[in-house]
C-alpha cells in the first residue's frame, strides 16, 4: 500500500526540521522514551519487549537442536525471523514476509551476527553433528517507525536475558538439563542507530511520520567499542559521503545512550 | 474417634483450583496505538493480545458483502509462544479458530450499518497455557469495543471440560493434554445465546450438560472482568 | 464467492419449516436418502462412496509407514485430508484448501480420533521407529449440504472396510505381507448428526438450499454408547443452551438410523 | 506329425489381450448432480470422472478472451487413487496433462459463440491403471455434450505403444512401465484430425506409423461408446 | 497474457507461406543461424548458450549427490528445469513456473531421458544408497520462437561437454576427485525438431510471429539412428495423420543438419 | 648490508591486485532482443546480464504511483551460477537485494514523467563470484540507458571492504568470505551522492573511512566503461 502524505504534514514536518525542532518537541538528536523489558515470555528461552515511542516489539529467543552447516560443522546456528504483525499498522497486511520484513530481520541478522554477539563455538553440543539453533523472532506489536533500532535492542536485550538448558553428551547420547538452565555465551552487545534525512538534516529515531517524508534513511550497527559490524541504507533518495560519515560518529555517542537500556 | 479432614473441591486440581473456578485474569483495553482497538488479556499462563481495525474499505471483492459489513479474523501464534518454536504462518489449526471466532464474534456485531467494508480483528497468542481461542475471542471483544464498532453485546468466551473424572472450568494446558473432554464455548452473556460451541473428548450427555452450565458460569464471570476493562478504558480517558 | 440467496427461496423454505415442512418433502429429522458403498477404489486399501440426497463423496485409506510423533512414540497416526473440489459445485475454486474445507477435515478427524475409531496403539510397528499412518482422504464430488455427516459416515464405513498389509519384524527389518492383508483395528464407530437452524428450528440433514438460509449449524459426533465425542457450531446467528441440548438427545436418536448405513 | 498348437496375437499380453484389443470399457452421461455436465469413465483398473461448468463468466481479465471463451482444464490425482498416497495438489504432470488436455479439446469447440466467457473442465482420477489423460479427455468430452456446449465433434483419445518388441493398442499401467514406448493421441473422429499426440520411449518411424493407426482405430471404438453414453443419458431423460 | 495479432500481421504471414517464403527470407524448412557455445559458465560443471535467430538461452549442468528413487535404486538421476525468465519477452512474468514453462521441462526431459542420452547405470555411486543427481537447467533470456529445439540442442551440448568429480568409494565413505574430473557417461545425443503448420504447411523452427499466428506445432525428438524417442503437438488446431508422417521424416533429415552444431 | 626487497601492495592479494584495483570488467549494452535495454556485464568471475522493461502500463494497483513511475527489480541467481545448485525462486537474500537495487536505481531516474506506470528491471546472475550485487546495479544503469529511459545520472557500483587487515577494493568472492568486512554501495557520479550502502563485518571508523572513499574512486572507474559500453552501443547503431 503506496502511503500518501498530506502536503501540509510534510510541510510542517520540514518547516520544524529547518528550526532544529520536531513534532513531538524532541530535538534532532533525540529518541523517543525508551522501556526494555526482558523475561515477558515465560515460555520463551529468552524475551524482551521493547517500546520506543510508540514503536513496540517483543522478540523472543526458542533454541533447539539441529545440524550445523555444512561449511561450518563445529559452530551454532543463529536465525533472525521478523513479523510486521497487521495489528501493527494499517499499512501491513497479513501473509508471508514481505520485503520491508526481510529487510528487517535481515539488517538485524548481520548486526547481531557481524557484531559477534554470541560465541557461536561455544553453541557446538557434537562437533559435526549436533548443534544448537538460536532463533530470534521479532514480532511487531506497534509501528510508529524507527523499527531497525528497536529489534536490535530487543534482539540483544533478549539474548543477553536468555537461559537455556544445559547440554551435555553421555554415550553419544544428548542429555538436557532443564532444571539447571544456562546463559548464552555472549560475547558482544552490537547496538543499532537509525537516522532519518529530511530537509538536508539527519535526524535520529524518526517516527513514522517523519519516516514518511524522509528522503533517505541509515541505519548503523556498532559494538561496544566503536567499531562498526553492519550498515544499511534506505529511502528514495541519496545521501552524501559527509552525511554518512557524520552518522557514523553520532552512532557511536548515540548508542552509549542506548547501552544503558540492556538489562 | 478418628477424623478424616476432607477438603472440598479445591485441592483436587493440580494448581489447587476449585472445580469452578478459572485461572487468575486480567483484562486490559487500549493497550495499542495504532490499532483502532486493542485489548491485552492474561489468564493463567496465557499472554493475548486482540487488535482491531474497521469498520474500513474492503479491497476484496469476491467477498464483498452489499447489504453488511464482513468479519475477518486472523488467530496467530507467535513462534515463541509455545515450548517448542511453532514455524511462522497459518497451519490448519489456526485456520479453523480463525474461522470459528469470525463465527463467534459476528452475532454482537451491528454488521448491515456498514455495507461494503470490513471489520478485521487480529488476535495474536504471545503465550500458551491452554484455551487461547476462549481468551482470544474475550480479547477481541473488548478490543471490538475499544474500536467503538457498535455491538448488541459483548460476546465472552471460555471452556469446560472433564478431566480426572470431573467436570471442570476453564482447563489449563496440562488438563487439556491429560483430560478426556474440552468444551469451549462463547456466549451473548444478555441472551445467554451460544456463538461458539466445539467439543472434542469423551464425555456423557449429562457431563456435557454440566459441563455447558459450568462453562456459561465462567463466561459470566470473565463477563465483569470485560467490562471493568473497558470501564477503565473509558475512566482513564476521562480522568 | 458470497452465495446470496433470492428473498423468495429464503421466504418458502422458511415458511415450510414454519408448517412443519421442507422443499423436498422430508419431515424436519428426515435424512434425505442415504447410499454407502465400500471398496469402490481398488487400489485404496479401503474406500467408500456416500450419497445423502445430491451430495456425494469418495473416501479413500491409504496406509503409509512413518516416524511416529516424538511425544507419542508408540501409537500409530491417523490423519484426515478433504478435497472441496471444483467439480462439486459453482462455489468451489481450485487451489489449496480453504477454511470451509479445512474445517471439514478437523471436524471429521475430531470426531474419528476423539471418537477412538482405531486403536493407535496396535499401528505401532517398531516402537519409537516406525509406526502406520492411517491417511483418510475425502473427496467431495457433489455438494448439496450436510458435508460433515456425510464425511464422518463415509470415513468410517471405509475404515471398517480397508485391510492393509500384515507387518511383522524380522531382525529389526519390516516385512510386509501384502498377500494377507488384515483388517484395522477398528475400536468405536463414531457418527456425526448435523441440524441445521431455521427460524427456530433444528431440522437434520440441510440441503445446500437450507444451509444457504439458515441461521446456525450444529454437527455432533456420537459413539455407539451415546456418549459425545466431538461438536461443531457454525453459521452467523447464535443457538440456545436449550437447542444445543435438545440436538444431543437427537443426535444419539438419529445415529442408530446413520449406524444401519455401515458395512 | 507333431501339430503346434499357435494362438494368434491373443496371449501374449499379460491380461490376455490380443494386441489391437481395448481393456473394458464403460462410458456414463451425466452422473453428477451439481455440474453442468459431467461423464464417469471405467477402462481396465481406471475410474474417472469429468465435470463441466459453463460457459461463464470469466473472472480472471488476464486470460479473457474478447471474441472467444477460453477453455480451462485441471486434470487432478486422487490421493488414493494410486498405489503410494499421492500428496494432493498440482505437480509438473498435472499441470502438462492440464494444458494438452485444454488444447486436445480447444478445436472442437465453438469458443466463438462465448466471447469473454469461460468453459472449465475438470478432471478427476479416481483410480488409475495406465492411459489416465487418454481416458480423462474421452471423459470430458462426454460431460461437455452433457453440458450442451455447441461441439464440431466428439473428441477421443485412445494411446497405442510398443511392449516387448509388439505395436499394441491401448497400454496397461504395467504395459506402460515395462514397454518400450507409449503414444497418446486424441481424435476428431469426423476428421480424423489429430488434436493431441505425444509419444516417449523408443520406437523406428515404422512403428510409429502402425502405432498411429492403431490408436486411431481404438480411437473409432471408443467414439462410438462415447456415443451411446450420450444416447442413453438423452433416452433416459426422455424415457 | 493473451497475445493478439494483428490481422495484418497474420495475413502477411500466410500469404507469404502460401508462396513457400517466409518474413525472414528463410524457405520452408531452412533454420535461422544457430550458434552453440559451451563451457560458458565456468562453475557450471557443464554449460552451453544456445542462440537460434533471435532465440537464445543458456544451459547449466550441475550434479549433487542424492539418494536413489526407491524402485530404481542402482541408477542415478536426471532431472531438467526451466525458467521462462521474465527478461526474456514482455509475456514472461516472475514467479513460479507456469504451463509453459513446465511443458518446455518436461518435453526437454523426456526427448533426454527417453533418448538415453545418459547411461544412468554409470552414475550409481554406492548402490541402493548414493547416486549422482544431474541437474539441467535452462535458463531462457530471449524468446523469439522454438524454444523446444534449443532447449534440446543446449541440453546435449551442455551434458556433453559437463565434467564431473571422479567418485569412488573407499572405506563407505564417498570420495570425490574434483582434480581429475570426469564426462558423463554419454550415450546417446537426441535431437529435437519442432515444426508450425500454418495455412496448411509445415514449417520448421518458427520464430516468435510465426508461432503467434500457427494453428498448431509439433516437435519430435529423435536419436542419431532415426528413431523417435519424444513428440508433442501443440497449438489450437489439430493436425492431420499426413503431416505428422510427414514431420516424422522430415525431423531425421533435418536432426542431421543440427547434429552438426553439438560439440 | 642486506636489503629486503619490498613490493608495495600488489602481491598481496591472492589474485595479484593491488589493493586498489579492479578486476578485469567488460560491459556491453543492447545484449538482448525482447528488452526494451540491455547489458551484459563480467567482472572477475563475474557473468551478469540486466534487462529494462517501460516505462509500461502497471497492472498492480495497489502499488501505482498517480504521480510517477514505480521501478520494480527481480534480482535472481541461475541455478548453476554457484558452486552448489541454488534452488530456482527468490530467497530471502534475493527479495532484500532487489529491493536496494530499486533504491539505488531510483534517485537517478526522471520517474515524474511516467505517472501510473512502472519501469521493470531484472538482474540475472548466471555467474557469481563475489560482488553481485554492486555488478547488477552497474548493469542496471547501462540497461536503462540503453531503453532510453531518462536519467539524471548513470548510477554506478562498486565494493570495498578489508581483508587480512587491509582495505581493498572490489572484493573477490574468496576476499569477501574470509575477509573482515564488505562496503558495496552505489553512487551517481555527477553529483557524488550515495544511493546504496551497505556494510557487514567488522571495521573501525577510520578503515571505514578509507573504504568508503576506495569504492567511490572504484565507482568512478566503473563509470567510464559504463560510457564507453553506452558509446560503443551507439555508434554500432549508427556504424
Amino acid at each position: 500500500m503506496v502511503n500518501i502524505v498530506p502536503e501540509i504534514t510534510r510541510k510542517s514536518i520540514v518547516e520544524l526540521i529547518e528550526n532544529g525542532e520536531r513534532a513531538d518537541g524532541r530535538s534532532i538528536d533525540e529518541y523517543r522514551d525508551i522501556s526494555v523489558e526482558v523475561g515477558v515470555i515465560e515460555k520463551a528461552e529468552g524475551s524482551a519487549r521493547v517500546k520506543i515511542g510508540k514503536t513496540q516489539l517483543v522478540v523472543g529467543i526458542k533454541p533447539q537442536i539441529g545440524d550445523p552447516f555444512s561449511d561450518t560443522p563445529n559452530v551454532g546456528v543463529l536465525m533472525t525471523n521478523s513479523e510486521l504483525l497487521p495489528m501493527a499498522s494499517p499499512l501491513f497486511e497479513p501473509g508471508p514476509p514481505d520485503e520491508r520484513s526481510v529487510e528487517l530481520a535481515r539488517v538485524t541478522d548481520r548486526c547481531l551476527r557481524e557484531g559477534k554477539i554470541l560465541d557461536l563455538e561455544k553453541l557446538c553440543i557434537i562437533p559435526g553433528e549436533k548443534v544448537w539453533m538460536i532463533f530470534v523472532d521479532i514480532h511487531v506489536l506497534d509501528y510508529d517507525g524507527n523499527l531497525m533500532d528497536a529489534a536490535v535492542l530487543g534482539s540483544v536485550a533478549a539474548l543477553i536475558s536468555a537461559k537455556i538448558p544445559n547440554a551435555t553428551v553421555e554415550d553419544d547420547k544428548i542429555v538436557l538439563d532443564e532444571e539447571n538452565p544456562v546463559a548464552l555465551p555472549i560475547n558482544e552487545k552490537p547496538l543499532m542507530c537509525t537516522f532519518a534525512k529530511i530537509n538536508g538534516e539527519l535526524i535520529n529515531d524518526p517516527s513514522l511520520d517523519e519516516e514518511n517524508v524522509m528522503d533517505a534513511r541509515i541505519s548503523i550497527g556498532v559494538r561496544e567499542d566503536g567499531s562498526i559490524c553492519a550498515m544499511q541504507k534506505g529511502g528514495e533518495m541519496p545521501l552524501t559521503k559527509e552525511e554518512v560519515i557524520s552518522a557514523v560518529s553520532r552512532t557511536i555517542e548515540k548508542t552509549k545512550e542506548l547501552r544503558e537500556y540492556l538489562p | 474417634m478418628i477424623i478424616i479432614l476432607t477438603n472440598n473441591n479445591d485441592n483436587l486440581r493440580a494448581d489447587g483450583r476449585a472445580f469452578d473456578e478459572l485461572r487468575p485474569l486480567k483484562i486490559e483495553a487500549g493497550v495499542l496505538e495504532k490499532a483502532d482497538g486493542s485489548a491485552y488479556l492474561e489468564i493463567g499462563g496465557n499472554k493475548i493480545l486482540a487488535a482491531v481495525y474497521g469498520p474500513r474499505e474492503l479491497h476484496v471483492r469476491r467477498i464483498m458483502r452489499p447489504d453488511m459489513a464482513v468479519i475477518r479474523c486472523r488467530y496467530n501464534m507467535a513462534p515463541f509462544s509455545v515450548g517448542e518454536r511453532k514455524r511462522p504462518g497459518p497451519d490448519r489449526r489456526s485456520v479453523e479458530i480463525s474461522k470459528i471466532t469470525a463465527d463467534a464474534l459476528r452475532p454482537a456485531i451491528f454488521l448491515e450499518r456498514f455495507p461494503r467494508s470490513t471489520i478485521d480483528v487480529f488476535i495474536e497468542i504471545l503465550e500458551a497455557e491452554g484455551g487461547t481461542r476462549c481468551a482470544g475471542i474475550t480479547a477481541a471483544s473488548v478490543a471490538l469495543a475499544d474500536a467503538g464498532i457498535p455491538m448488541k453485546d459483548l460476546v465472552v468466551s471460555c471452556a469446560a471440560g472433564k478431566a480426572n473424572g470431573n467436570v471442570i472450568l476453564d482447563l489449563s494446558e496440562e488438563e487439556d493434554k491429560e483430560g478426556e473432554a474440552d468444551v469451549p464455548i462463547a456466549i451473548m452473556p444478555r441472551s445467554g445465546e451460544i456463538s461458539l460451541l466445539q467439543m472434542d473428548g469423551h464425555i456423557t450427555p449429562d457431563e456435557f450438560d454440566k459441563a455447558l452450565n459450568l462453562a456459561i458460569e465462567g463466561c459470566k464471570q470473565i463477563s465483569e472482568a470485560q467490562k471493568n476493562a473497558i470501564k477503565n478504558r473509558y475512566g482513564e480517558e476521562n480522568g
